[in-house]
C-alpha cells in the first residue's frame, strides 16, 4: 500500500531566497522512501489550488512518531507559496512515496557523481546518506544562480565532498555545474571514465545538457526528471515525456520515473515548459 | 448501525453499490491498487478505448483553474486489442464491475471497436464517449447533434448484447435534446457529464498552458453545472443516469441521487485522494444510516422542490 | 515606470480603460463610493432594468459552490424610470462610462427600455441581457436562439443611436452563432459571457439551495470556459468584445486581452474585494509597463497559438 | 471609506463547544465601529470558500496597533470552521465596519433589556459597554441550549446584570428566553413597560417569538437578523427580508439592517432557513 492521508506539519524553516525546509509527521511514509521517490502534497483548505505538488524527499528525520520526512522546496507559484506560510501544527494531504528510485551504482568501484542544478538539490541528502552507507564516496557538483541559492548543503551527511558553480561567479567556479561535472570525466582514464556514474536533478535544459556530456564521455548516469503532474501515480496522463527511439509513445515520469537512464530521453521532443 | 442497502439496479445492469470510477481518471483499474481494494467499488469505467492504440497529444496536457482542471490527453490508451488481452483479465479477480469507454473518429470506429468487446470475459456493460471530435463532420463533437448521435447509438445498439451507456457532453444548449435522441437509439443507462470545453492561458509566455489550445473543465468547480443537468435529464427521459462532475465526498454523491442519478462517477477527485472512491463507499454508507435511509436507491429524484 | 496608454477603443465606444464592473455586481455605481473613487473606473454596468421596478425572486437568492456562486436574483431593480431620475444623475460627477444594462420578457419591453434611455444625460451606452427567458417563447432565452436574437438586436438598433453592447449568455452549444447573429442584428460589441445555468442542492434538506431551483454560475469556477467563449467569438466576428467570467485580478483580464477581448468586465470579485476593480487598473497599468507593452490595446488577441 | 483589506489574528481563543473569540488587528475598523455593525470575513488562500461571511463585532479591544476587533464565532460550517483552525499571524480578509448600528435607547429613564438567544449574544458586549458609557442600566437576558452554549459572559464590562436560560434547564431559566422577556415586561407598570426598549439578536425564530413578545406588551425594540450574505454592502441582493407593509418588495439585511425596529419584519413570509 501506498499511504494516502493527512500528516501535520512540524517544521517549516525559512532558508533564505525563497527556499524553506518542511519536515513532515510521515512514519509511513518516511519508513519505506528510497533515494529520488517523491510525494505529492496538497494544500489549502478547500479545492482551490485543486491538485498536489510533488516533491523528492529530501531527507528522513526523527520524530515524535517515528521517521519524519523532509522536504526541500523553493517557492515558485501559489503551491508552494502557500506551503511556505503554514505554520507549524498545519495539515497538509500527503500522497507517497511515488516514483522510481536512483538505482544504486552496482559497481563497487565507480566513481560517484552527484550533479544538482538549483532545487534539484532536494534528492541528494537522501541519496547520499545511503551511498555513504553502502560504501560509495560521493562527490556532489552544485550548479546555483548565485551564492544565496545554493541552499540546502547543511542537510548533507558529513563525508560528502562538494563543488559548486554559480552563474554569476559569487561562488566556486563561474559557469555551469556540467561544467564540472565534464571536467571531472575528462580527468578520468577511459576506464574509470567507463565505471563513473552520475546522478542527476535540476531543470531540464541543465539535463539536457548534462546528458549530452554523460554521452560524450560515455560515462553511465541516472536523470531525476521534473514535469507538472496531475496525480503523481500514472493515471492521468499529464506527464509525459518523449523517449528515445519510442516515436510513437511517451513514458509517464511519475511511474517510469521520475529516474531514468541518461540517454533514454529524446530532448528534442521536448517543449519548454 | 442498521445494515444500509448499497445496491442499486440500472436497467440491465445492477451494481453492488452506486460509486463507480469515471473513465480517464482511474487508468485501467490496477494503477489504484496500492490505494484501495478494487472489489469494494461498485464499478470501474477505463480509460478510453479506441480500435488502436493511441499515443496521445503533445504535452502540456492539463492545466489547473480554479477548483478545476482542464485537459487534453487526446485519449491516449493501449487500444481495445490490448485492453481485452492485457487489461481486463487483470481485474478479473475483482468484485466489481468492469464497463469500457469506447471511442471513435466515425461511427465505424465505434461499431468496431463494440464488435470486439462482445463477449468479452469480465466486461459488464460499454460506455459510448460522445464527446470527441467527429472527425467525419468537421470536428464537431458526436454527443451535440442529436441526429448523428441517434444513428450513432443504433449503430452500437446491433453489435452489442451488453448494457449500454451513453455518456452526454455538456457543451449544449439543452442537454435534454442529446439525451433524447441516445435513449432513442437504444441507450440503456445515460451518464453525464462529460467535461465543458474551456481554456487557459499564460499571461508570461501569451500562450496556451495546453498545447492542444482548448480542453475539457472538470473538478468541483462544474459540480453546479453537472448538477442541474442531471436534473434536466431526469426529467427528459427515463432511462437511469449515472451522474458526475464534481463529486469529492460522500454528501456530493447525495446530491446528485437527490437530482436523479441512480449511480455516481468520481473522476478528477481520484488524482488527488486515490483512495476516496472506497472512502465514499463507506461514508455513504454512513450517510444513509445516519438518515434513516435504508435502500440507497430511495434517495434517487429524491428532491423536494 | 513608463506611463502606459490604458484607453480602449470598442467601435463607437471609447473607454479610459478596460476595467469596466458588470451588470448586478456594482449595484447602481454609488454603492461603492466608500471603497473606491469611481472615476478610476473604465465604465460601470448598472443592474439590469425593466421597464417596470421588479421585486426579484424569494430568498434564498445565491448559494456558495466551489470557486464560484450562482445567483437567481430575479432581475430585482428600480425600473428604467426611477433609474433616468434617481440613479444615473448621481454618476454625473464622475468621470466614468455608465452602461445601462437593460432586460425583457418580451422583445417589445426591450423597446421600450431602450426608447427611454435614449437621449439620456450621462449614458454612454446600452448592454442588452439576452439570457433572460423569453415569456413569450416558453422561457427559453432569447439568447440561445440566433434567429429571435437578430430580430431582437434589429428592433432596438432602430430606437436607440447609442453605442449598443449584446451581452451573450453561454449555455449553448456554439456560441459563434448568437455572436454572428447579435451583430447582424447591428449590435457594436458584445460581451460574454453571462452566467452559466446550475444548480445547488442541500443534502440535509433535500431541496435546492436556491428558491428558484435553478440559478446562473459566477467567479472563478467559470475563468475557464468563458475564455474559451471569448477566444471562440474573436475568431467569429469582427466586433469588439467584453470579457469576462471570474476574472480577479489584472493577470486574468491579460489573459481574456490575449484571447481576444478588448475590455473586461468585473462581477463577483466585487463582492468580495470591493475596491478590487480600482486595484486592477492600477495593477494593469504596472503589468503593462513591466512586461513593455505600451498600448494596452495591444494586447487584444495577442494570444500565440 | 469602509476598510476593505487583509487583517492579522493576533488571537483564536478556543471558548469550548465550537465557540471561539478572534481577536484581529483591525485598528481602522476598531476604531469606527458602532454596536452591531458587522465586518465580513473572508478565509482561505484561494477561491475555494469564496465569499465572505458577516460577523458582530463583538467587542473593540486594545492591540499593538491601535483598535483591535474582537470576534465571537460559532462554528457551524465551512467558513466558521476554517476560521477555527487559523493559528495567531495568519491573515483573513475584511471589509467594515457594515450595516446600521442599533440606536440608542433616546429616553434615559428606558429600562434596557438585551435579549440574546445562543451565538447572538456576540454583538452585545460592545453594545453593554457603549449603554453603560451613557448611563444606561441594562439587563442581559441570555438563553442558550444548555450550560456549555452561554459563552462569552465574560466578555461583558462590570456592571450589566445577567439571566440566562436555557432549553434543557442545565443553567437559569428552564425555557426559552422570551419568557424571561415576557416576565420582565409584565412586572413593569404600564407606563414604565411603553418606556422599556429591548435590543435583540438570535435565531430567525427566536427573534420573531422576541417581536411578538415586544408588540404584546407595546415596548419598543430593535432585532439585529441574520441571513446569507454574499456582499454585506448592498449590491448582491441576496440578503433580503420582507417588511412588514411593503408586499412588493424586501429590505436587504446588510444596508438596512441588520438592526431592524421591532414590529417592521413580515415574520410569515420568511422561509426557514
Ligand atoms: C518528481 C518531482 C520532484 C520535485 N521535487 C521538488 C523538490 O524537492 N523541491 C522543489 O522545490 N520542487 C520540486 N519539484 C518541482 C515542484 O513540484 C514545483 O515547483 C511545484 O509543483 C510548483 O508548484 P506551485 O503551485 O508553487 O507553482 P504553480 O503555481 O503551479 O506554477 C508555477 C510555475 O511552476 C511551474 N510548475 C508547476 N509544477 C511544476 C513541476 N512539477 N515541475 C516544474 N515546474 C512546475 C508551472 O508551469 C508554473 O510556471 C519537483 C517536481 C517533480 C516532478
Ligand atoms: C449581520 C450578521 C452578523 C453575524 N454575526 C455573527 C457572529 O458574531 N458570530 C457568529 O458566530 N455568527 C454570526 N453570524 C452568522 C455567521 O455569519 C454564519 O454562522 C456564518 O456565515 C456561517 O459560515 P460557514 O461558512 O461556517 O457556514 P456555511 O458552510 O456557509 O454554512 C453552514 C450553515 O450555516 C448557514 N449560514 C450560512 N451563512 C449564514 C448566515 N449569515 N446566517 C445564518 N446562517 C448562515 C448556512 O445556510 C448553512 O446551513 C452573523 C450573521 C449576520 C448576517
Ligand atoms: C484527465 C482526464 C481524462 C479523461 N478521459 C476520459 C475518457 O477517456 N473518456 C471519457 O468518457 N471521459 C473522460 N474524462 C471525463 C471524466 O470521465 C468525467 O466525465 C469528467 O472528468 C467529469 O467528472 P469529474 O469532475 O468528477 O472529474 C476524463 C477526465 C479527465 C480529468
Ligand atoms: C448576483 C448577480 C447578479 C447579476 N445580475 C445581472 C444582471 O442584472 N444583468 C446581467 O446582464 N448580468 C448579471 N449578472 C451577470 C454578471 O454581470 C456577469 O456576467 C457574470 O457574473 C460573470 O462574471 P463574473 O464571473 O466576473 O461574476 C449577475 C451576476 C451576479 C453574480
Ligand atoms: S502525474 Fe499523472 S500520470 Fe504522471
Ligand atoms: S449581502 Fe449583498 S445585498 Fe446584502
Amino acid at each position: 500500500m501506498i499511504f494516502s492521508g493527512p500528516v501535520s506539519l512540524l517544521e517549516n524553516l525559512d532558508l533564505g531566497h525563497d527556499n524553506f525546509l518542511a519536515v513532515l509527521d510521515a512514519p509511513e511514509v518516511g519508513a519505506s522512501t528510497e533515494p529520488a521517490q517523491f510525494v505529492m502534497v496538497r494544500v489549502g483548505e478547500g479545492t482551490d489550488p485543486l491538485l498536489g505538488r510533488p516533491f523528492s524527499v529530501a531527507r528522513i528525520g526523527e520524530g515524535p512518531n517515528g521517521a519524519t520526512v523532509q522536504l526541500l522546496y523553493k517557492v515558485v507559484g501559489r503551491g508552494t507559496g502557500i506551503l511556505a506560510g503554514l505554520q507549524p501544527g498545519a495539515r497538509v494531504s500527503m500522497v507517497g512515496p511515488l516514483g522510481r528510485p536512483f538505482p544504486p551504482p552496482e559497481d563497487p568501484q565507480a566513481p560517484v557523481y552527484l550533479v544538482a542544478g538549483g532545487i534539484g538539490i532536494a534528492p541528494f541528502p537522501l541519496l547520499s546518506a545511503r551511498l555513504l552507507a553502502a560504501g560509495y564516496h560521493p562527490r556532489l557538483l552544485y550548479g546555483a544562480r548565485s551564492r544565496g541559492d545554493l541552499v540546502g548543503r547543511d542537510l548533507f551527511p558529513p563525508g560528502i565532498e562538494m563543488e559548486v558553480a554559480t552563474d554569476d561567479g559569487s561562488a566556486g567556479h563561474a559557469g555551469f555545474v556540467t561544467q564540472l561535472l565534464d571536467r571531472h570525466l575528462a580527468a578520468l582514464d577511459s576506464r574509470t571514465r567507463r565505471r563513473a556514474i552520475a546522478y542527476v536533478c535540476g531543470p531540464t535544459p541543465m539535463m539536457a545538457a548534462t546528458d549530452a556530456v554523460l554521452s560524450r564521455h560515455e560515462a553511465r548516469g541516472h536523470l531525476s526528471l521534473e514535469s507538472f503532474m496531475g496525480c503523481g501515480f500514472g493515471v492521468c496522463l499529464s506527464c509525459v515525456v518523449p523517449r528515445v527511439g519510442q516515436a510513437t509513445g511517451y513514458a509517464r515520469i511519475c511511474v517510469h520515473g521520475p529516474t531514468f537512464p541518461a540517454g533514454s530521453i529524446d530532448w528534442q521532443r521536448i517543449q519548454p515548459l | 448501525m442498521s445494515a444500509v442497502d448499497l445496491t442499486v439496479k440500472l436497467g440491465p445492469l445492477t451494481l453492488k453499490n452506486p460509486v463507480v470510477t469515471a473513465s480517464g481518471t482511474f487508468g485501467y483499474g490496477t494503477e489504484f491498487s496500492p490505494f484501495l481494494d478494487l472489489s469494494t467499488l461498485g464499478g470501474i469505467v477505463v480509460k478510453g478505448l479506441s480500435l488502436r492504440p493511441r499515443r496521445g497529444n503533445e504535452p502540456p496536457r492539463i492545466c489547473e483553474t480554479p477548483s478545476g482542471m482542464l485537459n487534453a490527453i487526446g485519449l491516449q490508451n493501449v487500444g481495445v486489442d490490448a485492453f481485452l488481452q492485457e487489461k481486463l483479465p487483470a481485474l478479473l479477480p475483482f468484485d466489481t464491475a468492469v464497463l469500457a469507454n469506447v471511442y471513435g473518429e466515425r461511427e465505424e470506429e465505434y461499431v468496431q471497436v463494440c464488435e470486439r468487446l462482445e463477449g468479452a470475459r469480465g466486461l459488464a456493460g460499454i460506455e459510448l464517449n460522445v464527446s470527441c471530435p467527429n472527425t467525419s463532420r468537421g470536428g464537431m463533437q458526436f454527443g451535440v447533434d442529436p441526429v448523428t448521435l441517434e444513428r450513432l447509438v443504433a449503430a452500437v445498439r446491433r453489435v452489442t448484447s451488453l448494457p449500454l451507456i451513453v455518456k452526454l457532453s455538456p457543451n449544449v444548449t439543452d442537454i435534454g435534446e442529446p439525451a433524447r435522441a441516445a435513449v432513442a437509439g437504444g441507450a440503456d443507462i445515460l451518464s453525464l457529464v462529460n467535461t465543458f470545453t474551456g481554456m487557459g492561458i499564460d499571461a508570461e509566455s501569451r500562450r496556451p498552458v495546453l498545447n492542444n489550445v482548448v480542453g475539457g473543465l472538470s473538478g468541483p468547480a462544474i459540480k453546479p453545472l453537472a448538477l442541474y443537468m442531471v436534473h434536466r435529464v431526469a426529467k427528459a427521459v427515463d432511462v437511469p443516469i449515472m451522474g458526475m462532475g464534481g463529486i469529492m465526498n460522500a454528501v456530493d454523491a447525495v446530491e446528485f441521487f437527490l437530482a436523479g442519478a441512480a449511480a455516481v462517477q468520481i473522476g478528477t477527485s481520484n488524482f488527488l485522494n486515490p483512495g476516496g472512491a472506497a472512502t465514499m463507499v463507506r461514508d455513504l454508507e454512513q450517510w444513509c444510516s445516519r438518515h434513516q435511509v435504508e435502500k440507497v436507491r430511495d434517495l434517487t429524484g429524491g428532491l423536494r422542490t
